[in-house]
């Protein structure tokens, strides 16, 4: 199969989706022209006009807001936040309308909309450009929140985003735009809220997201070559959840390693831990789910500081190797 | 009873008539809210909006119902005078199953979206980023739809109120930017909060036109959002029209008002903007008194009808957060 | 010991605070003649006068802002956010300002700030004016999270946040606001991460924060009179968490309940579980640790519906008796 | 050399020489930055500020070193200005352990709170309602201090711009509101993201005193900060100055421009803020040689510094979080 970039995935979906239809526009800072911060909208523009690739001030409680409101008027609005970060400033028009409006209207009023977030460290951009937030947006009941990890997921995820008729928050990964993978011509789409079992083995589960699948994958490569076989779930979707195929692994490996790069503390890993425990698995562990995730500090400036930040291949080769060594 | 064409240059007999109706009604809603409140009959809060009538009066019946309301938590008027039904309104306000949003949103959050109606707001200031999509999305289905946005005078310092206007007017967005200066956010007085005389000052800063007006009297509000939505169909983009007015009663329903004296709120009783309209429409003491006993037996009538319906049954819980 | 109801324990603690400490100032919607939504501040503008009892305009941002300026200069601001739900407008502030500030200088700032958010449900307030987002906070490193759950520990904890030098996030409840008990007349601190263990008990652990706390001993009674002896422990500072008493019980019940009113899904549960899982206790769990949570889904408006959308004393009492009876 | 007394009723003469300098100096950083930058040295983004040095050497010179510098993502020259210290402001650059903030902001946070200098900052707008609480912390201390607070055409379009000004009205708090406007926010044009001709107008908005100057003018900046202070100082609230400049670069290192013309970018170079202003103090081409080569060894010896400093321990990775 031809191979895309996820930068050029994510272009090509929304390329589709609003040739086809007209209720699609995005809107964001330096979109255009400019083509996004990283690109993903390049020469949109020049193919779709301002009125449906809309360049906006610098006001991301406007361009949520934006969205909430063409969204309940018959639009289905794509915004863009330039990173991730910024989403703090847009969070009374997701957090308290669009996730709330359905319901507090007695679910009469719908809002499909997607808010895309470039997260995440690595760039050098430092504390206040290299955030990930994903929990938070899960802990709002009303929002769907997807991260696609690889340039297929990327296309067909974001296609079932725009095609939901709740809001979602899309969260991409900055380290993600350049790698390259297999992505069909054609438009489909990935059901959201369905894991995938990007990898099998026998020996201990790592359930990871976004950037830390591929960098799962690879200590799965290396840890082959230790015998240690190890089955990579990549959740896709992080709210709503699909459990199955992870309780069904960690039933079959008796050892679960969740992996993200999102700080430790009140992430998303603490839900996945929760899960797994109160699922029938619980009774089949042979070690402690352990998490693998950013440590507490904001991102530093520093290359080697950054790095060492959040979770690297030896990280999580380390990690698991103990899970399996028994040492927890 | 012989009257001119168009009273006032702006409405016709009945329609005049039925927005009188609409502004008793409006009034008759919140005093028997209160004393349902005071019975222990609704839970929560309310926001009542008596002495304000004459902007949902003057506001609703200068655009069509093809257009949209963007409401607020004071909007208890103006969903009414949108077109909003009595009875499925007292239902929500009883927080029962056949209420507009299933007892689910309550006086805070009625809303009607299938009659474009977007709802109140909780949120201060929060239904302002949502006009600009709204707005927006008029413009790209190239309707001649109006996109009327209420906000308080509280309202127009969050962020949010610039952010808003700044967008509709580079975009020239059909939106009607109609405050409702009443003096007040909760407590806090209008000259504590602005440095400036007049919130239609505010305009300027967008280059778009503001005005301020008499909103006590439905005429000149009529007018100001007749105008501004002409300009905005035209596509002049918005307008920021100031409504000065005044509530008689606390902010919430636990204010004791100790922010303001007794003899400002017995001056602008006087300006009530009820038996204003009706002597302007030339409707005397008789007619006045058989509205009121309309008013009161739909008023009635609704109440049955609320207090008949199902509360919401509790296997419903989970339903109605995702589509 | 003389009683005061929660409310006035927070009055006190800022009275006397300022009565001692010129830096303090306190800064808010409303809280000075009307004297806060929920009365806390009471007529301390009288005290002190308008310059440090500060009404603001309709500003949720530039409260944040206000107290994270002061901060950095010498001060020792109080926030307060009308009802917690507004701090979506306080989060670029409080989340890429305050709480990395010290760390992107370098070490070399100080953000000595509290911000008092009125959380929860249960007063009829709807969607908007309902939410629990204490979560959100925990998962931003720099920050510093007090949930106190009695008019004793809300004085003591908010006169240990206001010594603090970090910015604090101090989520009040709206149901405590009335509840009454012992609180002496001087000023005393609570140390920050200090877990409280409000009742022994050997057959199982609730560990529960904020209202749940006093619901979680109501059900502690109730069970009590089944023979089943219930330990409580409020862990009163969520970030930092003090696990150490949480892991002995643990260890010593061999059964765990974690209680909040925080939707379950990505909340703070989530984080106790896997600490638990992660500790020396994990080894000694009967039963798997279970989160009772709110429901995913926004407050609403009907009084029975909103009562049901929260763990209440009767769900405690049956959860917790469920998981002593070996049911899961 | 004869001078008059004050240059341009502004300067002194050393001091407007010592403007010249750090106007120079800013350049050849930024210009060496850019090098460093294309030799992988370092990493991450930088924001230049090529062609608009005059606006740092005009407003920091118009306050004392008691006031309060918030700084913006551009803000390598007002960071020099106020007095940062080359070595370690390289250091900072470099991500090393004796830069300024131990090598973990890097060139969009540097700061030096000792020194009153509270720091750039990577949000657009972000320091604006910091700057209330700056103001207020100044009124509550009773000192005559004032707060330097910068930001972006396209940072004035955020809602917290709009918060922060009407605050600051309110309770006159002193604060120079000092906007760059260098015509583009990153890609976006003034007039596509204002309706408006000048920024300055929405002055009116808050009822405070809005000037427009030329930015490019060393003495126009400094005039209209000192005067803005010293209203401040007086207790007369904030003053919102609004500075035209132009950015020779790219918004960031990966820039390409594709939003303005070659001749754009020409035409204003040609308004070249350094021989301007070294012409109106009367520097000649031999001094200006003088600074340069000056210049040029400072800078070799902070990059020296800075790449013989040492990296942060990765020990010390959980330093600094909490105090
Ligand atoms: C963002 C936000 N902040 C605070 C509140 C609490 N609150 C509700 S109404 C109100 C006053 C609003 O004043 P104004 O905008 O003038 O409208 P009015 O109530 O006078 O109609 C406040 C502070 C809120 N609901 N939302
Ligand atoms: C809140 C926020 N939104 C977006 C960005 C990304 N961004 C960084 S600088 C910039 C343009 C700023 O324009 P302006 O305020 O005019 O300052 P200039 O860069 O021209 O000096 C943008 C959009 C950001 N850093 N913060
Ligand atoms: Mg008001
Ligand atoms: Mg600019």
């Amino acid at each position: 199969m031809r191979e895309l970039t996820y930068r050029e995935a994510l272009y090509e979906a929304l390329d589709q989706v609003m040739k086809k239809d007209e209720r699609v526009f995005v809107i964001g800072e330096d979109i255009g022209v400019y083509g996004g911060a990283f690109g993903v909208t390049a020469d949109l523009q020049q193919k779709y006009g301002k009125e449906r690739i809309i360049d906006t001030p610098i006001s991301e409680a406007g361009i949520a807001g934006a969205c909430v409101g063409a969204a309940i008027t018959g639009m289905r609005p794509v915004g863009e936040i330039m990173f991730s970060d910024f989403v703090v400033l847009s969070m009374e028009q997701l957090v308290l309308q669009a996730a709330k409006m359905r319901f507090m209207f007695g679910g009469k009023a719908k809002v499909p909309m997607v808010l895309r977030l470039p997260e995440g460290s690595g760039t050098g951009a430092s504390a206040q450009h290299s955030g990930s937030y994903e929990n938070w947006f899960v802990h709002v009941p009303g929002l769907k929140v997807v991260m696609p990890s690889t340039p297929y997921d990327a296309k067909g995820l974001l296609l079932a985003s725009i095609e939901d008729d709740n809001p979602v928050i899309f969260c991409e990964h900055k380290l993600l735009y350049k790698t390259k993978g297999p992505v069909p011509e054609e438009m489909y789409t990935i059901p959201l809220g369905k894991s995938n079992i990007v990898r099998e083995g026998k020996d201990i589960t790592i359930v990871a997201t976004s950037v830390e699948v591929m960098r799962s994958l690879e200590a799965a490569d290396q840890l082959a070559k230790e015998g240690i076989e190890v089955e990579v779930i990549d959740p896709r979707t992080i709210n709503p959840l699909d459990m199955e195929p992870i309780t069904k692994s960690a039933i079959k490996t008796g050892k679960v390693l969740v992996v993200h790069e999102a700080a430790k503390t009140g992430g998303f890993g603490g839900e996945l831990v929760s899960r797994i425990m109160e699922s029938e698995a619980f009774a089949y562990l042979d070690a402690p789910v352990r998490r693998l995730a950013g440590l507490d500090t904001p991102i530093p400036y520093n290359r080697n500081l950054e790095y060492h930040t959040v979770p690297q291949v030896e990280n999580i080769v380390e990690e698991a190797r103990k899970i399996v060594q028994g040492v927890y | 009873m012989e009257k001119e064409k168009l009273i006032g240059g702006e409405f016709k007999p009945d329609e005049a008539q039925h927005l009188l109706y609409l502004m008793v009604l409006t009034r008759a809603f919140e005093e028997n809210a209160e004393e349902m409140y005071a019975l222990g009959k609704v839970h929560g809060t309310m926001h009542l909006s008596i002495g304000q009538e004459a902007i949902a009066a003057g506001a609703s019946s200068a655009l069509t119902r093809n257009d949209y309301l963007l409401n607020t938590h004071r909007g208890h008027g103006h969903f009414l005078a949108w077109g909003g039904d009595l009875n499925h309104m007292m239902a929500e306000f009883l927080g029962k199953e056949t209420g507009y949003c299933r007892g689910r949103g309550g006086s805070m959050h009625i809303a009607d979206v299938e009659s474009n109606n977007l709802g109140a707001n909780g949120v201060v200031a929060g239904n302002l980023p949502i006009a600009v999509g709204v707005g927006l999305s008029i413009k790209i289905r190239k309707t001649d739809q109006v996109a009327l946005t209420l906000f308080g005078d509280g309202a127009s310092n969050e962020g949010a109120f610039h952010e808003s206007l700044n967008m509709a007017s580079i975009w020239d967005l059909p939106i009607v930017y109609l405050c409702e200066n009443n003096l007040y956010a909760m407590s806090t007085p209008f000259d504590q909060a602005f440095k400036i005389e007049e919130i239609s000052t505010r305009a300027s800063s967008y280059g778009i036109k503001g005005v301020t007006i008499d909103g006590n009297d439905v005429f000149a509000v009529h007018k100001a959002v007749r105008e501004a939505a002409q300009r905005a169909r035209k596509g002049d983009g918005p307008t920021l029209i100031e409504a000065m007015t005044y509530r008689w009663r606390g902010h919430s329903k636990s204010d004791r008002q100790a922010y303001r004296t007794r003899e400002e709120v017995k001056e602008w009783m006087e300006k009530d903007p009820i038996p204003r309209f009706a002597a302007k429409i030339g409707v005397n003491d008789t007619e006045m008194e058989e509205i009121r006993q309309q008013v009161k037996q739909d008023i009635q009538k609704a109440v049955e009808f609320a207090e008949n319906s199902p509360e919401p049954d509790l296997s419903t819980i989970l339903e109605g957060v995702y589509a």
